[in-house]
């Protein structure tokens, strides 16, 4: 009998037969650890010596001064092994590999973000690691790439479809009806058939945690808000599930875009585009049209550039828990440069869409209240794309003479 | 009433031959000509399958059979119409194969009412466990459109007697893991998982997933009683052309 | 009076008249700073929520297993902000700035790491920033030279002398002799006049003082060794000076390059070739020909292609305390595929160093012995160089297309 | 002796003039004949820069004449030998302009015995304070080099004191910060700064760092007794050529 999980009216498990006694196998395994006081226990400790958990909260004393309202606080996930918060999540599957005695991972990426994580938790761990990557995303990522493979991974480009994230994962599934028997699927976000968004948004807690218990720590006061980036969600279920008992206002930000108003964004909950339908395994909404085919999404951020969107934050939208927003490819890259010059921290272009939306709020806040940004990543493995994004003539000059030598 | 219908054909044949195809590709006209010859060569069912963005089950050759139908304009409207327009001219049943987003966008009561008049015997929804399906398929069975469900060789007994509960017409048993479109050993082991499905269901059987040929199809007599053609006759047509659908299917028998 | 300092025979501080009160000024500013207890304090304090100090040790299961000898810890400095220990000395440096009262620094930089850090570093204090990086150098770490400036640094390219780190550091120079008055004068590692090797050692010193107290937790004794890759020295007197007062043995790695017999390096200690000189305002080994015009050097590191090499290490060479090796451009590219694969670590190419040199020691080692390699930085900003090391295909594929794309 | 000479010529001159220039650049030959022009067109001292692979005192122009010279194969024993040819030759005073390593590769006693032989009546080694430098410095006490010592604006009057203890010949005032060859602003302030040098030592003093023309060098009459030109000669030989060299010192007086 299948394990379903609803919230509100979004989740589930829409999986074929073939998966029913995986997934079964999955949720049993995945409840077991939750239930052994232990497991928690192990995942902090490989978190706090593999990685560097806690991540700190930094103080951005030059940007509460230049906007001269709330104080802002940051919670550092650039900081982890890998440069993002989607090494938590695949240590803690790792864990869970291991548990159920499986010897081979697949995963799917779309920045190549998840990629990379996952290639490294396979070669700490052992495991064999095959990764799906839109061919898009590959030419796009190229660099991600790279490292996948020098870690030991096998990464297949996936050239069905509109060859990004959501191909890559529909390929993954393919795998894995095939091989359940040794592998495990690494899902990179909190979404995908029950228990993925239960599971993922588990293993992201500990950033919410952590982040509750240090800004109590060290201001002895809550955040009046919190912000994250919104691609598939866990990131922000991670920072937010430490609040949701709290009286904080939680803003989950989508990809906006080239502007809501052009269609070409990635705005499945702040938008009005987004509908509710059932794909890749669960039901939330999705940006589709009328007869249910998954539209193309448009990101500066290839880690936001993706159809669905976690069950969990559709409910928490609707229940009016967590409010959504979008900011454009623009205004993104502006908060992006201005974090830099003034904080010298590299947000990566996803978690910059946090930065800028807080960036339009914290004016109008009082001046003792707080807010609390999550930095999910750094932006330095996205060079390629920022360079491109702020059309770098040194940069571009560099990347022609690079070609010229390989030429030769 | 889909069960009867198989049972009568069973009545003169050993074994009933299901062919599957994905509408709109090439494009709708190929689809009827495609239909007609395998009318005509001596089909008793087929699955129609109406083109989904993100058919996670189907293999490389439907996968794009689906991409290429939609990047050709296929609405559900479109693919509706032509099943009506078939089911009307030929006297074989035709089932729905699609994914449950589809229905679901649609409406699941217009969809099954819409099945229903169109003369559509059942449909096949690979997406769609009946634990999240339940009153879909409840509306289906009051439209006397049959939902026809999986078995795999995973399915444990119990749940195979689970599942056998919502089922009608018939029961699609897959050969193997995996997706559709890859190669199956006919081997023993099949044999015992057909076997055990038999003890599941008082349906009758069919076996879909990697049947290419004659000895595919003679070695599941006495064991299934319908074989699914999928892949294979797409492959068919693409390689050698809508003509030489009708002489694939007569080298199966 | 000059402040000097020396170590054995090596230290010192040649400087031109003009620089004296600069360095008397400097002198006394770092004295003050270290007798007040608050110092350190805050500098701990701001190294742990701007990065995330401490930076953890990594149990190296599978290394260890593989070579069966003794226990192989890494210590992370490669999770720092910025992705290598750069971040401890810039930082400490920024304080003392802040105390000095002055607005504007100044860096070298060969590898790119020191100029990111102290334009990061900069932006947060709120300092004017120039780096000075020889043209050469510009050329093959390009995508620091764009963070830099995003980072709101300028970066001016050293056109004169060999055109690598050593002629940045004169050009530095060059311009503090102007701008003394506001500027401070950002050394990156522990070289040059004196109070820079002691200086910037008693930053790095953090280094140690963590993986002492780390390892005796975990393990409850000390390793039997520990190794560090030697540029100027600033990792290495950082993790070593942990263990000075220990029965622990300390191992420098330096550069071989092409391999000691060809000339090829950059090896100061652990060659024949390295002979007492007097440059860039210091006594210490140097690679010069017999005239004392000094050489070219040679690395797949840019980190470690320097001429000089901390006096204070030079004097720990001479008392026999650290014993000091070389290992192969080859051989370190080798340690850096074993260990992503093995580990799903990513040292930079200067931290393969101390790597690949612990991978000899350590299948001769008891098996109840342990080892701590520090992984200085990571390589994942290196992925130019390394990507050619590795001469690979793909990669340059994707170059030669993004170049196209820019001609377009 | 290097101040009686000095004070010598003095009686003549209101004021001396020095010249720079880097041994080995463009050639020796040049090198040569650029002196040979200086001492016709009166010059009383020379600098003669042996070069080093980084001169961090040194500003571009000098900087690339160190390395072109080196770039040339220009060694520390042919720099030697010229400067004994141009000393043994020319009856003004020729001093060495040096970094220390040179000096220090060389050997500190070999390298002053050297500079005596070759009747070099002084050393500048501006990376050498005292406090590095003494049993060096008293080295050249000894053997007749006059160790010309460097007095800078922002050297206390304690510490100027103190170096003028180990001063010989007279004392090169450095005209402000910053390295050879940007401009200098001939100022009230360089007056006053010049009448602190004056008082803290016996010696003649130079002034040098960016002292271009004839305007410059009658502003320093009655406050410095040498007037040093470093890189605006190298400057006029890159652009008008050795021949010019003559006739751009005679301009200065
Ligand atoms: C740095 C970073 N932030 C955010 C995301 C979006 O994922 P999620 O919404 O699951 O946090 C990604 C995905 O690749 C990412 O790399
Ligand atoms: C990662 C890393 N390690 C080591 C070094 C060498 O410097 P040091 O010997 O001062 O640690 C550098 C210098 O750029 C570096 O970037």
């Amino acid at each position: 009998m299948i394990n379903r999980r609803y919230y509100g009216q979004f989740g589930g498990a829409y999986i074929p037969e073939i998966l029913v006694s995986t997934f079964d196998h999955l949720v049993s395994a995945f409840e077991e650890a939750k239930n052994d006081p232990g497991f928690w226990q192990e995942y902090e400790e490989i978190m706090s010596t593999y990685s560097c958990r806690p991540t700190p909260i930094t103080f951005a004393e030059n940007l509460t001064r230049h906007f001269g309202g709330a104080r802002i606080f940051i919670k550092r996930e650039d900081l982890n092994h890998t440069g993002a918060h989607k090494a938590n999540n695949v240590m803690g599957q790792g864990l869970l590999v291991k548990r159920m005695r499986k010897s081979r991972v697949i995963a799917e990426t779309g920045a190549g973000q998840h990629g990379v994580a996952t290639a490294t938790m396979a070669a700490r761990f052992g495991f064999k690691c095959t990764i799906y990557m839109g061919e898009v995303d590959v030419v796009r990522q190229s660099p991600n790439v790279f490292w996948m493979e020098r870690l030991g991974a096998e990464v297949i480009p996936v050239k069905d479809g509109t060859r990004i994230l959501k191909d890559a994962i529909n390929e993954a599934f393919r795998d894995w009806v095939t091989n359940m028997d040794d592998t495990h699927y690494v899902l990179g976000t909190a979404c995908g058939p029950h228990p993925f968004p239960e599971m993922v948004s588990y293993f992201q807690s500990i950033i919410g945690r952590e982040a509750r218990r240090q800004i109590l720590e060290r201001e002895s006061r809550l955040p009046s808000g919190v912000y994250a980036c919104v691609g598939g969600g866990s990131n922000a279920m991670g920072i937010f599930s430490g609040f949701f008992d709290d009286p904080v206002e939680l803003v989950g930000v989508e990809a906006g875009g080239e502007g809501l108003e052009t269609g070409r964004h990635a705005s499945r909950l702040a938008s009005s585009d987004g509908t509710v339908g059932v794909a890749q395994g669960y039901k939330t909404c999705f940006l589709q049209d009328s007869d249910g085919q998954m539209k193309e999404t448009h990101s500066v951020a290839a880690g936001l550039d993706y159809v669905g969107v976690s069950p969990i934050l559709a409910s928490l939208r609707d229940k009016g828990r967590v409010r959504f927003e979008a900011t454009t490819n623009s205004e993104v890259l502006d908060a992006m440069s201005f974090t830099l010059k003034k904080e010298g921290l590299i947000p990566a272009l996803e978690s910059a869409h946090a930065f800028a939306q807080a960036f339009k709020e914290v004016p109008d806040l009082k001046q003792d209240d707080i807010i609390l940004i999550n930095q999910s990543g750094r932006g330095d493995k996205d060079i390629f794309t920022i360079a491109d994004a702020f059309a770098d003539p040194k940069w571009q000059e560099f990347i022609r003479k690079k070609a010229e030598e390989y030429r030769a | 009433m889909l069960e009867a219908y198989i049972r009568n054909r069973l009545k003169e044949k050993e074994i009933l031959l299901m062919t599957h195809i994905v509408l709109g590709y090439p494009s709708f006209e190929d689809s009827f000509r495609i239909i007609e010859a395998m009318v005509e060569a001596g089909v008793d069912l087929m699955e129609l399958q109406i083109p989904f963005s993100e058919p996670i089950a189907d293999g490389p050759v439907i996968l794009r059979a689906n991409q290429r139908a939609l990047h050709q304009g296929a609405t559900v409207e479109g693919c509706l119409d032509l099943a009506q327009r078939v089911a009307e001219t030929f006297d074989i049943s035709f089932l729905v194969m699609t994914y449950y987003n589809i229905a679901f966008r649609y409406g699941e009561r217009r969809f099954v009412t819409a099945m229903a008049e169109k003369a559509l015997r059942g449909a096949i929804i690979p997406d769609l466990p009946p634990e999240e399906g339940q009153e879909f398929l409840e509306a289906m069975v009051e439209h006397d459109v049959a939902p026809v469900l999986i078995f795999s060789p995973l399915t444990s007994n119990e749940r195979m007697e689970y599942l056998s509960a919502f089922a009608r017409g018939f029961v699609y048993c897959v050969a193997r893991k995996g997706v559709t479109g890859a190669n199956t050993d006919f081997s023993r082991e099949l044999e015992s998982y057909l076997s055990r499905c038999r003890k599941a269901t008082s349906l009758p059987l069919a076996l879909g997933f990697g049947i290419k040929e004659k000895a595919d199809i003679d070695f599941l007599k006495g064991k299934a009683d319908i074989a699914v053609i999928g892949t294979q006759t797409i492959r068919i047509v693409e390689k050698e052309g809508v003509a030489s659908v009708g002489g694939f299917i007569r080298s199966l028998r």
